[in-house]
């Protein structure tokens, strides 16, 4: 399964780059995190109930940042299991700068489900996926409006 | 966990009154087959698919793989078992099946049966093409469906010499 | 591959369904014709706490036809909307449809609403409502509101409905007297989700000479039905000819739409699908349109 | 009495079926617990920890199970059913999972609960941790060997396999012309509407068991479960309830949940079923077909092969129980009717981290047939020549039979073809679709933009293989006549054709004989339904176990009617004296009077009691060389297998714009020797073109790069329906006895799926002028193939 895209977020690469490492903005941006805790360096345990419509599960796992070349790309990998099966996916994102101030975020994510969730029909992941996926970015475009990664840099510094 | 509610349930199946207590989430085809004990009923996916469950519904076909059996309380089924007389005598549908060979592990077979009972009911002389749509929803794996075909129209044939045919207009 | 434990309550009146959707909260879902939760609960990939069953709400299992809508009740199955020549008078594109959902025996018990409200992107039904721009009348405890379809699908099997809201009727414009309808799809057997399906509305002017208007709405090709106005490549194409090229609304279908390859069908397939489709379903739409306006002239 | 051998009998066994009075296997045991299966969610992982604690709270739970608590014996690996000296790392799965999942849908634990939805709710909250490790999934992967499947199995390689005849490399080398090909089949899978299952009663006080389960082998089954369960085979009956369909999947045995039911239903003293559900049936029984293989062929100008070497590589999945049969057949089947003067075939058989493939129906010879025919329609390309002529230039010539191929078959045996006239065939073939009409057919279509193509496949299939089946006959007092044999069906009309066979040599009428299949208790001895053997083998032991019933029938009622037994003849239930009906008696009474009585049960037994008069009395009531009753009992061994063939020709057309591909015209010619029920043959061919245009149009297992199968269910899984299957399939029969055995006849039931793949690949290679080297073949596919093409 594989899906790619690109997001405009309002803000340049440096900050964009720095609200990505943020767990408060993952779990902030993530659809439906529950829970997400650091577990060591560059690496995240999450919980989150995911799904659409009729199609919910609740899924435990774990997120690592990996191939880090701030601010330019890096690549994260989420591996889950819950009932109705195990998902695992790799997206490497890729930021470049775009025109006032903003970032242009290139994802290419690759994926696949397990157990019961690939009986459900490549069909339907899919859409879940990229469902999620704007979600995602929606939020963390939130985020960043909210003014929160001013507050994020000041937690880093 | 907890013992799960139980719900009544009241079918007339094959035209005998039938009840039986199960959970919400009870499909009616593990109904008819476990708790009323109507094992002609076969479960072929459970997920829609195959048709081997297929049963008349107040007279229509439907999964009964996909519904629930107290979504179906109050309602009137027909299963395979209903399909002869009351003395025996096969229904047109199901002589013209083994006329034609029209089955062979027999494990779908009810379903085709079930289906162009009602089929030929709406539509008693259909062409090739409406045959072929009429068991258009039902998976066969033995028979490559050549001798399912030419059984509806055996079936066709059978109930307009016995003149089982409802007159034009009757209702189906 | 057996559903797991549920509530279960069947109201006997659409007050009582929104009145134990509200009190029951978002983990309850409502069950119709069952056709698409049933198999998602038996594969234990959909697990609602609770079913508030709607097949005792008769009262809802109306097809009602006046002015300019062909208004479908919440409990009226694929089966019977297909079956009324009614309504398939006052739109065509129901019947052409609704022929191509599934299997006979799933239309005997699935429900058109039902089918809206599920927002499958391969769906026929979603497709058919956003193309005429209908809508869906919602009810709850905090009142009853009119989605329209063009707000009505959010992403793949997600409707605009909240937890606490009950779709009772889909209303479908009914065809205007210039204009045809058109419906192609191809699916990898028949009865099957298509790989990509097209429905076409199109319009003719009044002396029936040329084409005023037309848009097409797509399934498979995306996250919800795609509108896509047909129009600029159409627009003041002789209708009559059969001669008539229509390449330029394989061109804009080529350019609008961004389909996902699957294991069924690579994204560039899809797009020639929807191509070659929508070339399809407008000459059915037109030839249709020119038939009515004959018709109304004889 | 008119012979009923070649009737179009109406099969006997419909009535039950037809009225929902079938008994399959979750038909039975209403009063058993039900079993449900924890498996894996990964292709490939360690297992870290399993608690049960929470799933032991569920309501209903009777006992959960995994390895630990397996006993010794039943915690080892299952049995490699077919050792093979080439099998030199064959690997086998243990009935719950050990230490290491190798696919998705492994068993990991066994749950037994009072009802499979109960079941159900305890295994989803069995918690199961897993360390995942990298899958190896499709032929390419596990030939790179990257990453392997099993730790201890070097190159993921279970087996490497070479046959020679003649020096194949150095007559290619020496050959006018020469070709290379790579040729691909997918995989597919029997997919019965009906899953596996069994059911399991212990019977405490007499220390037995009963098992019903839905198997294409029921002695086989209980030499299994007897072993891993420490039990004598007098105390394991395993009885074959009807079985809705196998097509090759239900002759693996024993799968684990037919040894682990059983397990518990002693351990827990009640009775125990599971039925497979269909996604289990997806990733957790058996797939087949997919193989990856290099063709390089040297011919000359006439198109005559001379040296043909074939290297292949096949996908076993995760492991080997069936051992190397499928790629075996494929390398052997390969040749068809065609005679190479070299031929030399190497495969590997490479483990993956998918599910296990094991034969279904054409077992190899499908991909084999692909591959030959493809490689021949090349040649044909080359050369311009009439695809038809190349073939017709290769056949081995009826008078050139027996046949040696010089290679070894898939039974141990020589491959040496008994019989057959692939000329003959060839000709019926062309007369049937019309072959020479069909070039100006295909150009007034392209006149009107219409793409159409035609195209043909032949194949030799190998059937009958042995080593033995039995039969047993039994007269009734009644007269009703009662015959077993040991091998079980799934729906061919074994009752019926073998009921044929009796009638016609007892002379009792049909409705007079019941025919009992795979049932211990009635027949011990058997193999199992497979290789298209039923009609050569237990027909064949059915025919001779009633001549013998038939002799001794004689020989009583010579002595009671004091005529010779020459003289004699049996019809319609009566043996009466030639010409003299009203000079007879019954069967019955035969029966009756074979069997020297002391006590009287009714007026015809009374004839039979030691006060009745009669009989010499300075001689035994039962003679020291005799035995009371009227019976017969007889095996059937063969040589070595029988060889039917066939040629297969369709007529597509494919769109233009879509790229669908719609069959016009399917017609078969068929050669199974002399045929016991036309009408049945037909059937099976139905049956198996059906499952050939599946293979080659519809069906595929699509797994991801993790191991995932991504369409596990009917949804995506592409079986087809009526819409999908031609309109008519025309059949032609050719009748070449075998000298095999003794009814002259050759298997039927797997023939139709054979050239499926090849002749719709020929032909939408001959609408498109586009290569076509893999199947199965999707209109996405054919659309990409014509992107590449440039079309």
């Amino acid at each position: 399964m594989k899906a790619s895209g690109v997001a405009v977020m309002r803000a340049p690469p440096a900050e964009v780059w720095v609200a990505l490492a943020d767990p408060a903005v993952l779990a902030a941006a993530i659809p439906g995190c529950r829970h997400l805790e650091s577990a060591g360096p560059r690496a995240y345990r999450f919980s989150i109930g995911a799904g659409l419509g009729s199609l919910r599960g609740e899924y435990a796992g774990e997120i690592t940042v990996s191939e880090q070349q701030e601010p330019a790309s890096f690549v994260l990998t989420a591996a889950g299991a819950g009932g109705p099966g195990t998902v695992s996916v790799r997206v490497r994102f890729r930021l470049t700068g775009g025109a006032g101030g903003t970032t242009v975020l290139g994802y290419d994510a690759e994926g696949g489900v397990g157990g019961l969730l690939a009986a459900a029909g490549e069909r339907v992941i899919t859409a879940v996926a990229q469902r999620m996926a704007a979600d995602f970015f929606r939020a963390v475009n939130r985020q960043l409006h909210a003014g929160n990664v001013g507050a994020i840099i000041r937690r880093c510094s | 966990m907890t013992g799960e509610e139980l719900h009544e349930v009241a079918l007339t199946v094959n035209g005998t009154a039938r009840t039986a207590r199960v959970p919400a989430r009870r499909l009616l085809s593990d109904c008819i087959r476990h708790d009323l004990g109507l094992t002609g009923t076969h479960v072929g996916c459970e997920h829609g698919v195959c048709g081997a469950c297929t049963v008349l519904l107040d007279g229509a076909p439907v999964r009964s793989c996909l519904l629930l059996a107290v979504s179906a309380d109050g309602c009137d089924i027909t299963t395979v078992e209903g399909l002869a007389a009351g003395d025996g005598t096969l229904s047109p549908v199901q002589q013209a099946f083994a006329e034609c060979h029209g089955l062979q592990c027999g494990f779908c077979t009810p379903g085709f049966l079930t289906t162009i009972t009602a089929g030929l009911k709406a539509n008693p002389e259909p062409d090739d093409e409406q045959a072929r749509e009429m068991v258009g929803g039902n998976l066969c794996r033995c028979t490559g469906y050549q001798n399912i075909v030419a059984s509806v129209h055996r079936a066709a044939e059978l109930t307009r010499a016995a003149g089982l045919a409802p007159r034009p207009g009757a209702p189906a | 591959m057996k559903p797991s434990p549920v509530g279960y309550s069947r109201p006997h009146s659409v007050a009582e369904a929104v009145q134990a959707l509200a009190s029951l909260g978002p983990e309850a879902k409502v069950l119709a014709g069952g056709q698409s939760l049933v198999p998602l609960m038996s594969l234990r990939l959909a697990r609602p706490e609770h079913l508030v069953d709607i097949n005792r709400l008769t009262e809802l299992g109306y097809i009602d036809i006046s002015g300019s809508n062909v208004t479908v009740g919440a409990l009226t199955r694929h089966a019977g909307l297909l079956a009324s020549t009614a309504a398939g008078r006052a739109q065509p594109l129901l019947a052409h449809a609704l022929r191509c959902v599934a299997h006979p025996a799933i239309r005997n018990r699935g429900t058109t609403v039902g089918s809206l409200v599920h927002a499958d992107p391969a769906g026929e039904m979603p497709a058919v409502l956003a193309l005429l721009g209908g809508s869906v009348r919602v009810a709850s405890g905090r009142g009853d509101r009119v989605i329209e379809a063009a707000d009505f699908f959010l992403g793949p099997l997600e409707s605009a409905l909240e937890p606490d809201e009950l779709a009772v009727e889909a209303r479908f414009p009914v065809l205007a007297p210039a204009a045809g309808t058109g419906f192609a799809e191809v699916s990898r057997r028949r009865g099957d989700y298509a790989i990509c399906g097209v429905a076409v509305l199109a319009s003719l002017t009044d002396d029936g000479s040329s084409i005023r208007q037309a848009a097409a709405a797509y399934l498979s090709v995306g996250p919800v039905p795609v509108v896509l106005d047909l129009t600029d490549a159409v627009a003041a194409q002789p209708a009559g000819d059969r001669a008539a090229s229509y390449a330029g609304v394989r061109e804009l279908a080529a350019q609008h739409l961004r389909p996902e390859g699957d294991i069924h069908a690579t994204a560039a397939y899809r797009r020639q699908l929807a191509g070659v489709l929508t070339e399809r379903a407008l000459r059915q739409a037109v030839a249709a349109a020119a038939a009515r306006i004959g018709g109304g002239r004889s | 009495m008119s012979s009923l051998f070649g009737a179009r009998v109406q099969r006997v066994e419909d009535d039950r079926l037809i009225r929902g009075r079938g008994a399959y296997l979750d038909d039975l045991g209403a009063d058993a617990l039900a079993a449900a299966f924890v498996r894996s969610p990964y292709a490939h992982a360690r297992i870290t920890g399993i608690d049960v604690s929470a799933a032991l709270e569920v309501e209903g739970v009777a006992a959960i199970y995994t390895h630990a608590d397996l006993p010794d014996r039943l915690g080892q690996p299952l049995p490699l059913l077919i050792p093979h000296p080439d099998l030199t790392h064959g690997r086998t799965p243990y009935p719950l999972a050990k230490e290491e999942v190798n696919h998705v849908g492994e068993a990991v634990a066994m749950v037994v609960a009072a009802d499979r939805y109960l079941a159900e709710d305890a295994a989803d909250l069995v918690d199961v941790s897993y360390e995942e490790l990298p899958a190896v999934v499709g032929i390419e992967a596990a030939r790179e060997a990257a990453d392997l499947v099993h730790p201890d199995v070097p190159g993921n390689r279970a087996a490497n396999s070479v046959q020679e005849h003649g020096d194949a490399a150095a007559v290619i080398a020496a050959a006018p012309r020469r070709l290379e090909l790579d040729l691909h089949i997918e995989r597919s899978a029997s997919t019965p509407l009906e899953g596996r299952g069994v059911l399991a009663r212990w019977d405490e006080h007499a220390g037995q068991l009963r098992l019903w389960t839905s198997t294409q082998t029921s002695t086989g089954v209980r030499a299994a479960v007897a072993a891993r369960l420490g039990l004598a085979l007098t105390d394991v009956d395993v009885i074959t309830p009807d079985v809705g369909g196998g097509f090759g999947v239900k002759i693996v045995h024993p799968w684990p949940e037919e040894v682990l039911v059983p397990w518990a239903a002693r351990l827990l003293g009640r009775p125990v079923k599971f039925t497979e559900d269909r996604r289990e049936h997806f990733i957790a029984s058996a797939h087949e077909r997919a193989q990856l293989h290099h063709v390089t062929v040297g011919f000359d100008d006439d198109g005559r092969i001379r040296g043909l070497s074939v290297r292949f590589w096949h996908d076993n999945g995760a492991y080997v129980p069936y051992g190397l049969i499928v790629p075996i057949v494929t390398s052997t089947q390969l040749l068809g009717p065609y005679k190479p003067d070299a031929y030399r075939v190497e495969f590997d058989s490479l483990y993956t981290n998918t599910v296990l493939v094991t034969p279904y129906r054409g077992a190899g010879r499908p991909h084999g047939c692909f591959v030959m025919e493809r490689t021949i329609d090349a040649i044909a390309a080359e050369l311009g020549l009439d695809r038809t002529v190349v073939r017709e230039r290769n056949f081995i010539q009826p008078g050139e039979m027996p046949y040696d191929q010089g290679l070894m078959f898939q039974d141990g045996r020589p491959l040496s073809y008994d019989s057959g006239d692939y000329p003959a065939l060839l000709a019926k073939l062309k007369q049937l679709i019309g072959w020479d009409e069909f070039a100006a057919r295909k150009q007034a279509a392209a006149a009107a933009g219409r793409r159409l193509g035609i195209g043909l496949a032949c194949y030799v299939e190998g059937t009958g293989v042995g080593p033995y089946e039995g039969g047993h006959v039994l007269v009734e007092t009644s007269g009703k006549v009662k015959v077993a044999t040991g091998l079980t069906t799934q729906g061919q009309g074994h009752q019926t054709v073998l009921a044929q066979l009796v009638a016609d040599e007892l002379g009792v009428p049909l409705g007079d004989i019941e025919v009992v299949t795979g049932d211990t208790r009635r027949f011990g001895y058997a193999v199992g339904t497979f290789a298209s053997r039923t009609a050569v083998m237990s027909g064949s032991a059915v025919t001779l176990a009633a001549r013998k019933a038939r002799e001794k029938a004689l020989r009583v009622a010579a002595n009671a009617l004091e005529v010779s037994a020459d003289d004699l003849v049996i019809e319609d239930g009566i043996v009466h004296v030639k010409g003299d009906p009203d000079a007879g008696m019954s069967l019955g009474t035969v029966a009756v009077l074979s069997n020297p009585l002391r006590y009287a049960f009714d007026e015809a037994a009374a004839a039979a009691t030691q006060f009745a008069g009669g009989g010499d009395l300075t001689r035994p009531p039962v003679a020291e060389d005799d035995e009371p009753g009227i019976e017969g009992r007889a095996y059937f061994s063969p040589v070595r297998s029988t060889f039917a063939s066939g040629m297969h020709a369709a007529i597509v057309a494919t769109d233009p714009d879509t790229a669908e591909v719609t069959i016009l015209r399917y017609c078969v010619v068929h050669d199974c020797g002399r045929l016991i029920n036309p009408r049945i043959v037909e059937g099976q061919i139905h049956g198996g073109v059906a499952q050939g245009v599946a293979g080659a149009l519809y069906e595929r297992m699509a797994y991801d790069e993790y191991g995932q199968l991504q369409n596990a269910s009917f949804m995506d899984f592409l079986m087809p329906y009526v819409s999908e299957v031609p309109r008519q399939i025309e059949i032609d029969h050719l009748e070449t006895p075998s000298p095999l055995n003794p009814l002259g006849v050759k298997g039927a039931g797997e023939a139709g799926v054979i050239p499926g793949a090849a002749v719709l690949a020929a032909a939408i290679e001959d609408a498109e002028g586009i290569a076509i080297t893999s199947m199965p073949i999707s209109p996405s596919d054919l659309f990409e193939l014509r992107r590449g093409a440039g079309a």
